[in-house]
């Protein structure tokens, strides 16, 4: 069986404009709103929580970018595996983990899906198959084509999709996965959240080629860009992807160009964006404009829409209060999980002073 | 004298030594615009222009790699590697070709830069992102490696850095950033500067020699302000570089003391302080009345949470144990 | 028994290990058409095929990160890195992600995988080709190490390796490969196992300790041999592991020779023998009669020049001249 | 100034098959085959010595590459640079190293170019701006790079040339290098001597856009590829490649396809190609093809070719001699040039037992 995309030509997506329900069932709208809506808050949640310092570190939120979340998310199946970088809460979200256990993450506690041992730029749910948040740049990019090379091994049918920022298109590790994932003919979908900058850095200063899906005739390899405020223009160049992945056992690149709304993280304040990009933040924010056309098409009413928000904060506050309740790890558990293996000698005997 | 913070003096010394020096010139992500991620070069593309306060992608192998390219050709290249944990990509070209050009080509050229990097955790930065690691550039032939423990030392040893011939290896902490400390003021600063190769008693002592850098000098300087009350007079060693060791002066002071602790923050086995206990009981064992103890941290991937974060990181406590189990070892003996 | 070379024997059990498990397959460069560099995987792309026995592109860091992802989903890759200086472009890799996984994620998956790469001087290969590094990797928690110095040995923790499931890096030299050794017959094979974490005394003594690992071992053994003639009775002690370190086998063997020399292929400062000297003037104290010292290779990048490669190189005289240096301390003393 | 070339397309050159007189003057061709030839009788002389046991280590030579040396190194200034990796001895002599200390450099000998301490794949000559042979596949290109942002910074005129295999175009650091040069406008030439083959590996098997100048667009920069045999053709490439990066301050991607005649190092037994192949090298080997071409058009006379022959044959033998007669490095000398700048407990003080 074929996908019928064929494993070269590189083209651009243009945003549909047609209507919503032309393009998804009402099912799909509503809980691409609802995702995306929950991603929204449980970021702005988040960084609340970050100032009342009950989250630590680094903290990078999806503020923005939840169209590209959801709509690449919505492409999988439970088989499938997705690997991202530290810029990872709405994704975890978006696979089913628990706002809880991403919360308690957060928080450091024992509940946390990586059991407060990560924190925000490590979490990680083996059960969903969320393989991990990664915070050294591309490092997450080798594992993903691990993984395509484990379930083409076996011969199974699965896919992996491996997110990156746009700034990542620049180190190693993009170029020596990309290769070999074409090479070996690796199910893997390698995708860009163009958000623009890689920190206070544009795409333009940094990327030779700024149109970031080119970068895959480098490896002969099937790529898109698409607009990544459009729920479902991500969806649906994601879902050809992954078909492309499943059916041809071929890699492709797709990027998906967004925004990110707020500082590179919590603690950045944002000072090398002018208030004109800003603006335009606001008039492509994904949620309002998937919003708007719910409302314009009448498949949501104001009513229902307050019903929702509601709906979605009562989770992101359970959330809070789940991560509140769950106990720190024991520091007893410091030595836990070096090993899988246990071993002669596997904990050093040195005295703790 | 000014009180000054560590990281306005690194701000400070570089933006004198590119005054000074055309030659001399910035690199690293997030450098200019950004300021930096933990604002050592605030201010400096303004004041310096995109030429030489240079902004680079997030390559790490490629832009070292040029670093050292341009050093060869006579430029002083100063690149920030935002945290030491990024640094690893990029080891290849400073094993293989920073540390190793002049020696390999028979002294044809020389590799005069610099890379600064802030290691160390107790950030909750978690596992990737809390690291040390400087015992890999400390065991390495041809390079220079320091890790200046407060603003003065900052400033000394970033001019030699600057001005040395060789890679340098300038190891920062970020919990040392807003650290304060005297130094002279800029327009009465006389220009010093303080050698590679030397290490620093920072405080006399005559019952233990605590050997610590970085960061942990000052914890090791707390604790032996603190053991003073209790009447155990410590000898506080910064070592100031760890690549040259200078185990002269860390030798001297045990064959007077007698006794010996190092403090590091890194993993315990096969760390700076193994090296230190190894030549110190090699250089002055009849004069060792116990055995060097090695105060480290816990030998796991340092955990985000903040308990067990604050549970595996070496800190003053364990210092004291250590101090007096050695101390006490007298009675035993 | 038969005798059988250190290349033929990993060679074979290899084979035995990939027809015992579906999951274990072979990664590297040149690993199969062209047999390996050091043809350790000579014939089986041919048994085995190319599913299993995978050729890679230069791109260490690609596929060591690759073999680390299919282990997180139950493969059991076994890596080969052509030579253990070309492993430092793909560290990033096995610090970061094959070492923290299984810790950082709370124990969710592992990463049983095994990375084979020889090292080593003494082939004229220069600066950049004649590294050894294993001290780093035996800083890193997480990881195991291991550096078996004979065809028994070889076999024995390569099938522990192999079945473990962590991260297992896996020291060859390049100086072994032909040296040969007893292993059993492979019919009368009784599918023997050496655990990690468990050094050997390859040879009992009563004077002095010699610390050694990989092919030094076998250094040690001829100059203990050479010795027990002029009535110097050296115990040979092999680490076999680095990490973990079998610290109470070295430890024992003090308090009885109450000597001990480390010899080590590897640059002397912050080298293996650092932890060790550490760690035995630590445990042991009260019972050394003279310092732990070191013989490692001298701090330069090797040069390629026979008589300067020689003459930097750690080897036998250097061990006998510190051997006798430590056995007379005892008139000093 | 400009060169007039452009920054963007890339595109096949094809051999030209005019005559050689009309490509170029005598005096250059006399120039170009003299100095191949050198390059073929010294290889050949150093796998002769190599089995005498007077060169040791990995030893990489250029047979069959002949043309793409001699073509490319026609194009540099004095004042230009050039980085290879660690199948460099024809590179060297190219730029005028004389052979004596090339072979002196194997030899391991005092006189060798890095003084002994390099040998096959380190020569180095600061003289004649040779920045060196580098073993680590890739490694030699970022530093390329950053010879090239020197001369940027400085405004010189000067550029760069940086050579790399085939198989070194699927690591991370070419991808980095590359990337680098073009955001920054550095005028370097980076150059890949396809010779078909990684060691043993193909580049079908290893590069998923196997046509190598291809890979140019993934940085937005100029590339071509060149018949590798030809060395006029090789010299032209390079031409436009240099005048590019010294007048428009643009780097390039040249490919030069040619062959390793016998296997990768002098040790490998060269198994794993044919005879077939191995017939296909001689028919296109490039001192033959010019050869040929210099006797067809009665530039070359067979007496003169022969004169030519002893001529270059003495020069090596020569090189042998000088080699032979220069001491090793004093022992003594072990620790010099740990550091050019000396340093407090620079060596230290263990002692050697
Ligand atoms: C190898 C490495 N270098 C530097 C960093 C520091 N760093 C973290 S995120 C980041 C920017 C990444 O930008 P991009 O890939 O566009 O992702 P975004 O944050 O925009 O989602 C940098 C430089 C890192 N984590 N790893
Ligand atoms: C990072 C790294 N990995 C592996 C090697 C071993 N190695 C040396 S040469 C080589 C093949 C390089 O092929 P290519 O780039 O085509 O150059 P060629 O030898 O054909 O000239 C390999 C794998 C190395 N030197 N460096
Ligand atoms: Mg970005
Ligand atoms: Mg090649």
């Amino acid at each position: 069986m074929s996908s019928g995309i064929g494993g070269k030509k590189s083209k651009v997506e243009h945003v549909n404009r047609g209507p919503l329900e032309s393009r998804a069932s009402r099912e799909e709208l509503l809980t691409y709103y609802r995702e995306m809506l929950l991603i929204r808050r449980f970021e702005e949640k988040t960084a609340e929580m970050y100032k009342k310092a009950k989250i630590g570190g680094y903290c990078h939120l999806n503020l923005g970018e939840e169209a590209t979340i959801v709509g690449a998310m919505a492409t999988l199946e439970p088989r499938d595996y997705i690997f991202t970088n530290y810029r990872e809460h709405g994704y975890v979200l978006a696979r089913g983990s628990k706002p809880g256990n991403v919360m308690a993450e957060l928080f450091g506690k024992q509940d946390g899906v990586s059991k407060g041992r990560g924190g925000s730029m490590h979490m990680f749910d083996v059960e969903k198959h969320f393989m991990g948040g990664y915070a050294i740049v591309g490092g997450q990019l080798p594992l993903a084509t691990g993984v395509g090379l484990a379930i083409s091994y076996r011969n199974e049918d699965a896919v992996v999709i491996a997110q990156m920022g746009d700034a990542t298109t620049n180190i190693g590790a993009f170029h020596e996965s990309l290769n070999l994932a074409k090479i070996w003919h690796l199910p893997v979908v390698f995708f860009v959240v163009n958000n623009h900058y890689g920190m206070g850095t544009t795409v333009e200063k940094a990327s030779a080629q700024p149109e970031l899906y080119r970068r895959a005739a480098a490896y002969d390899m099937y790529s898109e860009r698409v607009d990544g405020n459009d729920v479902l223009a991500v969806r649906d160049a994601m879902r050809r992807a992954v078909r492309l992945a499943r059916e041809d056992k071929e890699p492709s690149l797709i990027e998906l160009v967004s925004n990110r709304l707020k500082g590179h993280s919590v603690v950045d304040p944002d000072k090398y964006r002018g208030a004109d990009i800003k603006a335009q933040f606001a008039e492509n924010d994904p949620i309002l404009l998937l919003q708007n056309g719910l409302l314009a098409e009448g498949i949501l009413s104001d009513a229902a829409i307050e019903e929702i928000e509601l709906d979605v904060e009562r989770e992101v506050d359970e959330a809070v209060d789940y991560a509140d309740a769950s106990p720190f790890p024991p520091v007893a558990e410091l030595f836990d999980h070096i090993y899988a293996t246990s071993v002669a000698n596997g904990i050093p005997s040195a005295p703790v002073y | 004298m000014a009180v000054t913070t560590y990281r306005q003096v690194l701000n400070e010394t570089l933006a004198q030594e590119m005054t000074r020096d055309e030659n001399v010139f910035l690199m690293g992500e997030e450098i200019g615009i950004f300021e930096g991620s933990y604002k050592v070069t605030a201010g400096l593309l303004d004041k310096f222009g995109p030429r030489r306060v240079r902004d680079t992608p997030i390559a790490e192998e490629g832009f070292v790699g040029a670093a050292i390219g341009a050093a060869m050709v006579g430029l002083r290249p100063v690149v920030e590697i935002m945290t030491i944990n990024f640094i690893v990509v990029a080891l290849d070209q400073i094993l293989n070709h920073a540390a190793k050009i002049h020696y390999m080509f028979g002294g044809q050229t020389s590799v005069p830069m610099v890379i600064r990097t802030p290691g160390g955790g107790g950030q909750q930065l978690a596992a990737t992102h809390s690291q040390n690691l400087e015992v890999w550039f400390a065991h390495i032939p041809g390079l220079k490696v320091v890790a200046p423990a407060n603003p003065y030392d900052a400033r000394g040893l970033l001019r030699t850095a600057i001005r040395d011939n060789d890679p340098v290896i300038f190891l920062e902490h970020l919990a040392l950033y807003n650290s304060k400390g005297d130094v002279p003021d800029l327009e009465a600063d006389d220009d010093y500067t303080i050698p590679i190769g030397v290490a620093e008693v920072k405080r006399e002592g005559s019952d233990i020699t605590i050997v610590s850098y970085s960061r942990m000098t000052s914890v090791a300087l707390e604790v032996a302000e603190k053991l003073q009350g209790e009447g155990i007079s410590c000898e506080v060693i910064d070592l100031r570089s760890l690549r040259p060791l200078d185990t002269t002066t860390i030798i001297n002071s045990v064959k007077k003391t007698n006794r010996a602790v190092v403090l590091e923050e890194d993993w315990r086995s096969y760390g700076i302080g193994a090296e230190i206990a190894a030549t110190l009981q090699e250089e002055a064992f009849d004069y060792l009345d116990a055995p060097v103890l090695r105060v480290a941290s816990a030998e796991v991937p340092l955990p985000y949470s903040k308990p067990l974060e604050m549970a595996a990181l070496a800190g003053g406590d364990q210092l004291e144990k250590a101090i007096r189990r050695s101390v006490n070892r007298r009675n035993q003996g």
